[in-house]
């Protein structure tokens, strides 16, 4: 089946929502219905690729020798899974959420989150540089009105911040670095082994490594971070899939395909221009856990820790060596199981309890206990203990770092985990060990509502699966670094 | 290249700075045409100048006369005279409903109108 | 030497603050400047610099001032910086006219390489001596369609932004009123009148062979009107020769010269092929002159009528400065 | 047989249907004869370029008379594309027009100015398609004197200082034009465009020359508002009625610009121009200049017409910028930006005409929470305004794209990181409107309107899907654009 359907039916999906505006039980039918349409395209993929084929499908030819081109490759399709896989879940949720607390437009809501989806799977089956960049804008602005959604001046603020480091990354670096490589490299196609080879000198590709790297604003590498927290005031759906799956996976994910298919792993290994990235990476992981800790406000502190999670991904493609990659791209896909469990379970806690600070959630435990219970699994992933897919891709990395013997690497991850335990256990603590304020046991909220429940339980679930069947992603993530 | 060679071209050069000069410098807005009919006139003299040759005659065929004066020079400036005028009196209307919208033909005036509402 | 008093009378204009008498010396400065053209061989042009510059433009800035008030005031701000940007134009033009050919010098390249065409063959390929009416009417008869469509334009710009043919009561003063209790002046006009007719259309068809030509003859015809109503009133005027007429001219000149032009495309030439008007190829020429012409006076005369109803049609305003 | 005759009636149909609404007097026959017109123009420019492009340079004698004795029509591959941008722009405004006019123009004024806006058409055309120097003049003037009426007619008095002030500097122009024309006559002692290229490189580096160089530079800068010389631009636009602003915005400074590259690159040649002058530098300092200090004054207007004229002066510095480049891949940015750009700022005005049919003036304050009422047209001027930024799948980004590649060939990237920066700029005058349009609650004023006819909603919507189009099909576009910039690079020597 030709790639071009993965963005094709969640446009066509967006259209019927936007249809069915009157209906809501329709409308939500229709995004559900979509969701599952596009995991079956998406599904239907897998065997070509894992069997090493690369289908691919042009959209149009924009400038002569530039089109805009599909091509499914193992990371696009890896990542692909996950946010198509999540959005059905997150689509369950979402109907709890929105209906939960009455939220205004909820058509446009839907809509948008449609075309969102499409621009994502525009990204990950980007076929070359010209779109990668055509649908990463996209994706920016389909998000922004889900960003911007309450209307509320802090919610127009945190849309300014959004866009502004957001496009202006992209427009001021990466379409510059764009341009340039088509300039010196004649292509703008991704193809193994880079197409930068002996094309570029050593200072050159540092210059255009920073480019990249810093112009792909998604993968939120200090200082360009700031958009993330901003884009916290959306309604926790869209923090959920959007913001700690689709989009800034979406960055990431550019980064890595950018070293892997345009700078190639071999090259780059060779140039001493860009040994500057892992410690960027590095130090964006570390002080981000530390905003973390000393953030008080809930969806806040998982933005931050979203920050210092995407630099494991950079980190890892850094080390330039096949089984980091490997390690990139797991944690792709475990990073995004536990922290929409995280959200899910953020966004429940406000549903029920309308909380939103860590202060308030002493002895929350025991009247919520399936959420705290999938916070506490989303929790430990991301501290990266077994038996929970966080394990899995931080093992790579670390095992990548001690391989290359790059000691502040090794040194980061141990830091990093230290303070992710820091920052997540006293919640969990406080949450069914602690007993919460004293005029609140007497009018007691109960549970959130059913899908969210169901939501935050299956990816929970999802996280436990993942680390003790990770063949298939395995299997994707060999053939990405087997080539 | 001596001074009477161009003599005809300096004092177009001269009447060219003069019109330029009253347009830019002054407020009224008619003086202000006048100053740009100046202008224009100026460069009718540099067409004309450089169509006239010594000796010659007005370029109307006769018996008795050999050289004549270049006539495409004459053409062009008979059409950028009446240009010219055109201009002058859309101008001169634009002029006529501007004083009767703000009651003044001088430009300062006019802004310091404008900048209230 | 004219030249200098063309530049004197510039000067006076630049220092003048009362306005009528910058209209007054703009009218001596054109005058000398017409004069100064026709010592240049250019007498079309000065002939028409005169009517233009010294006649109409004048009129046109009295009507205005009559409108809008006669005193400058004085300029408010430095005029250093108009200064620079008006010296720096010369001086460019200056360093420019340092290298063409000297003055009045026949090895000029403008008299070398199209002109000398014009001169040798214009009157065997159009049968008009008047060269520079040949080249006017025929090779560039182009330029002066449209040169007839920058009047036009002008024209039902001035009647859109002014409007024509509103009733004006009847004043005792100015153009609205007239003055036909003098007696003189009507009989003397009765008497003009006719004969200014009769001149324009002279130089109407005399421009073949002497200076002269549509736009003059246009000019003159107006004039005849613009007499008349001066003396007789404008409403009587306007009975004379209604504001929809006026309009109708306007209009009618330009179509004339364009559809010649078109004429000719349907007899199979070119667009304002003249030769193929008529079987003889000079005829031809000759014709399609003589209609352009034509074409010409009546939207000029239109035009010249429309802008003198337009002012005459407007009302005085109190200025706000006293 | 009629096919021969297609440049004549290119400029000369209009030219007729003018005096022909005069006579007429009707309103609305007024204004069909436009329509009509302006369709059938758009037909016979398509026609043009269909042909250029098969057969190459057309050259057209009127009355016969072979250049460079009379006046020659000359169509080659730039100026058939730019009548053709003329044209289309021409056709639908005028579609769109009734209604707005019908609101904004007093009635018995009509049938004037549907003769002026033909005026106006006419003189754009034969500005573009002549080929005989001292006729651009001529035409120029037509095309000037309509303009400055259409402008007066707008509804705010300060229209009529507005105009004043452009015919005084058109006029400047103008006369700067015929200097430099002259001066050129002068030297080589005829008018014909290419005549004047054959006979130019003897006299080359005479100083007559450089001067008439300079003189046609500073005119035409005048014309197409480039700064600093754009002082009469952004009134002009702001208090023009709603048709003439989007109509000049589209077609008027683009013909100015292609009057530049044809002295430029026609008559003077590239070696020239580029080569010996410090030119290019000048250009590339003014567009620079403009690109920055004009979208930042952009940013700061609440008028929102005044805020897209100021944008178009700095638009018009990424055009020049594409000449002062001299490369290819620049050339191509400024033809194609020409095109690209002169849609765009159509639609918006088009569609802000279609805001204006409600309100007197459009500030960012009286368009509050707009987006509810008038969702086809606000989203419309989102559209375009996403195309000012330069935001992929839109024709800014295509304009963007060769334009930095023309600064990396020329190897100025600190030039193309300034292209690029400047955009950001345009950020965030576009989010000023939609924040204003979205998501500030409708004042009482705004929650009486009504979404646009769509007799206006279609013509707009016809050059924002144009927008979008050709921001992903580029064949047309970018295709002609480079071999127009090859072409110019070529010279017609």
């Amino acid at each position: 089946m030709s790639p071009a359907w993965a963005i094709a039916v969640p446009l066509g999906g967006a259209v019927l929502i936007a249809a069915a505006r009157a209906r809501p039980n329709l409308r939500e039918t229709v995004t559900l219905s979509t969701a599952a349409l596009l995991l079956g395209v998406v599904a239907s993929l897998v065997p070509e690729v894992l069997a090493g084929g690369h289908p691919s499908a042009v959209l149009a030819e924009v400038f002569p020798g530039i089109a805009l081109r599909l091509e499914v490759e193992p990371l696009g399709m890896l990542f692909a899974l996950i946010a198509s896989g999540l959005w059905i879940v997150n689509s369950i949720y979402s109907i709890g959420y929105m209906r939960g607390n009455r939220e205004q437009n909820q058509t446009r809501f839907y809509v948008c989150f449609a075309l969102a989806l499409a621009a994502t799977m525009g990204v990950a089956f980007a076929g070359n540089l010209l779109t990668l960049f055509v649908f990463y804008e996209l994706l920016t602005l389909s998000t922004y009105p889900l960003v911007t959604h309450s209307g509320k001046p802090e919610a127009i603020a945190g849309g300014r911040t959004y866009l502004g480091v957001l496009i202006g990354t992209s427009i001021a670096f990466l379409l510059l670095g764009i341009l340039w490589t088509w300039q010196i490299a004649g292509t703008l196609e991704f193809a193994w082994g880079g197409i930068l080879e002996g094309r570029a000198s050593n200072a050159m590709t540092g210059l255009l490594l920073a480019l990249y790297t810093f112009g792909i604003g998604k993968a939120a590498l200090m200082p360009f971070h700031r958009w993330l927290p901003a884009a916290m005031v959306a309604p926790t759906p869209v923090s959920a899939l959007l913001h700690a799956v689709a989009v800034v996976k979406a960055g990431v994910f550019s980064v890595v395909k950018v070293i892997v298919y345009v700078f190639g792993v071999d090259n780059l290994a060779g140039m001493h221009s860009v040994d500057w990235l892992p410690f960027a990476a590095g130090f964006t992981i570390v002080m981000a856990s530390l905003v973390a800790l000393r953030s008080d406000n809930l969806k806040r502190r998982l933005a931050y820790s979203t920050v210092s999670q995407l630099s494991y991904v950079v980190l890892a493609a850094a080390l330039l060596t096949p089984i980091s990659i490997v390690g990139a791209a797991l944690h792709i896909s475990t990073h995004a199981l536990g922290k929409i469990t995280l959200f899910f379970a953020a966004g429940a806690i406000y549903t029920a309890a309308h909380k939103t600070e860590v202060s308030q959630l002493a002895g929350i435990g025991r009247r919520m206990p399936w959420t705290m219970g999938a916070f506490a699994v989303g929790a430990l992933s991301m501290i990266g203990l077994p038996p929970f897919a966080g394990f899995l891709s931080k093992w790579y990395i670390l095992q990548a770092a001690m391989g290359t013997g790059q000691t502040v690497a090794v040194a980061v991850i141990v830091a990093s985990t230290l303070l992710n335990a820091g920052y997540f256990l006293p919640i969990v603590y406080s949450a069914f060990f602690k007993t919460g304020p004293a005029d609140e046991q007497g009018h007691g909220h109960g549970e959130a509502p059913l899908p969210i429940l169901i939501a935050q339980t299956a990816t929970a679930a999802g996280t436990v699966a993942l680390f003790f069947f990770p063949g298939l992603f395995l299997g994707l993530a060999d053939r990405l670094a087997g080539g | 290249m001596t001074f009477t060679a161009h003599f005809n071209s300096w004092v177009a050069m001269a009447l060219l700075t003069v019109g330029l000069y009253i347009v830019i410098a002054r407020g009224n807005l008619v003086k202000k045409l006048v100053g740009l009919s100046i202008f224009q006139t100026s460069v009718y003299l540099l067409y004309i100048s450089a169509g006239k040759i010594i000796g010659g005659t007005a370029p109307i065929i006769a018996e008795g006369f050999r050289v004549y004066s270049n006539p495409l020079p004459h053409v062009l400036i008979l059409t950028a005279i009446v240009v010219g005028v055109a201009t002058l009196a859309l101008g001169l209307a634009l002029v006529v409903r501007i004083k009767e919208a703000y009651g003044t033909i001088e430009e300062d005036e006019i802004h310091s109108q404008d900048e209230e509402p | 030497m004219l030249l200098v008093l063309l530049l004197a009378s510039a000067l006076a204009i630049v220092r003048a603050r009362n306005l009528f008498a910058v209209v007054v010396l703009s009218g001596i400065y054109s005058f000398i400047m017409a004069t100064q053209l026709t010592v240049l061989d250019a007498v079309d042009v000065a002939m028409t610099e005169a009517s233009v510059g010294a006649g109409i433009s004048t009129v046109l800035l009295l009507g205005t001032l009559y409108l809008t008030g006669s005193e400058e005031a004085a300029p408010g701000h430095r005029p250093i910086l108009p200064l620079l940007v008006a010296l720096a134009t010369a001086g460019i033009l200056i360093y420019g006219t340092l290298g063409i050919p000297v003055f009045g010098d026949p090895s000029g390249a403008i008299h070398q390489h199209v002109a000398p065409r014009y001169l040798q063959e214009a009157v065997e390929a159009t049968g008009i001596p008047n060269v520079v009416t040949a080249v006017l009417a025929s090779y560039r008869g182009y330029d002066t369609l449209g040169e007839t469509t920058v009047i036009f334009t002008a024209g039902i710009g001035v009647i859109l932004l002014l409007g024509i043919g509103r009733r004006v009561r009847e004043r005792a003063q100015g153009p609205g009123g007239g003055m036909q209790e003098y007696l003189v002046l009507r009989v003397i006009a009765k008497l003009l009148i006719p004969f200014a007719l009769l001149f324009a259309l002279y130089v109407q068809f005399h421009g073949d062979f002497g200076p002269g030509g549509g736009f003059q003859a246009g000019v003159i015809l107006a004039a005849g009107v613009i007499f008349y109503a001066v003396i007789f009133g404008l409403t009587k005027a306007q009975k004379l020769v209604p504001p929809r007429l006026v309009e109708i001219l306007v209009a009618l000149g330009v179509a004339v010269f364009a559809l010649v032009g078109a004429l000719g495309l349907i007899l199979g030439g070119n667009y304002l092929d003249y030769f193929v008007l008529d079987h003889d190829p000079v005829h031809g020429q000759h014709r399609g002159v003589f209609w352009v012409e034509v074409g010409v006076c009546i939207t000029v005369a239109g035009v010249m009528l429309a802008i003198f109803y337009a002012f005459a049609g407007r009302r005085r305003r109190p200025d706000s400065r006293s | 047989m009629i096919a021969h005759h297609l440049p004549a009636l290119q400029v000369v149909v209009p030219l007729l249907a003018a005096p022909l609404c005069v006579m007429l007097r009707g309103a609305r026959a007024a204004w069909l004869i436009a329509l009509g017109v302006s369709w059938a123009m758009f037909i016979v420019a398509g026609s043009l370029l269909a042909r250029v492009l098969r057969e190459g340079v057309i050259s057209y004698a009127l009355g016969s008379w072979e250049p460079p004795w009379g006046i020659e029509y000359r169509v080659d591959l730039l100026n058939a594309f730019v009548v053709v941008l003329v044209s289309l722009v021409g056709a639908l405004v005028i579609s769109y027009s009734r209604e707005s006019v019908d609101h904004e123009v007093r009635r018995e004024q009509h049938y004037l100015f549907y003769a002026a806006y033909l005026l106006c058409l006419a003189g754009l055309l034969g500005l573009a398609i002549t080929g005989d120097a001292f006729n651009v003049f001529v035409f120029l003037e037509i095309s000037s004197l309509s303009t400055y009426v259409l402008i007066a007619l707008g509804r705010d008095r300060r229209a009529l200082t507005a105009s004043y002030q452009y015919l005084i500097m058109g006029t400047i122009g103008a006369t700067f034009i015929v200097i430099g024309v002259g001066l050129l006559y002068l030297m080589t002692g005829t008018l014909n465009m290419h005549d004047l290229a054959q006979r130019l490189p003897a006299v080359e580096h005479t100083r007559p020359v450089l001067a008439a160089l300079a003189f046609l530079t500073v005119g035409i800068s005048l014309k197409l508002a480039l700064f600093p010389l754009h002082l009469w631009l952004p009134n002009a636009y702001a208090f023009a009625p709603s048709v003439v602003t989007a109509f000049l915005a589209a077609t008027a400074t683009k013909v100015a610009v292609y009057l530049l590259l044809r002295f430029y690159f026609t008559v003077f040649g590239a070696p020239l121009v580029l080569g010996e002058m410090p030119l290019p530098e000048i250009l590339l300092a003014l567009s620079l200049a403009a690109m920055f200090a004009m979208s930042t004054v952009a940013i700061f207007q609440d008028d929102v017409k005044r805020m897209l004229a100021y944008s178009s002066v700095a638009q018009i510095g990424y055009i020049t910028l594409g000449v002062s480049t001299g490369t290819a891949a620049g050339l191509t940015g400024t033809v194609v930006h020409l095109f690209n750009h002169g849609i765009t700022k159509g639609s918006l005005f088009l569609l802000l005409g279609c805001m204006a049919m409600g309100m007197r003036r459009i500030t960012l304050q009286h368009i509050r929470g707009i987006g509810r009422i008038m969702p086809l047209t606000t989203f419309g001027v989102v559209v375009g305004g996403l195309s000012l930024i330069g935001v992929p799948l839109t024709v800014g980004f295509v304009s963007k794209w060769y334009l930095v590649l023309g600064a990396l060939e020329r190897g100025w990237w600190w030039v193309a990181v300034l292209i690029l920066a400047s955009s950001l700029l345009a950020v965030v005058y576009v989010w000023r409107i939609v924040e204003a349009a979205y998501f500030k609650a409708p004042g009482e004023q705004v929650a009486k309107l009504r979404e646009a006819p769509l007799s206006m909603l279609v013509p707009a919507w016809v050059l924002v899907v144009a927008t979008l189009y050709f921001g992903v099909d580029t064949r047309f576009t970018a295709g002609v654009a480079a071999r127009v910039a090859e072409l110019l690079l070529g010279g017609f020597r």
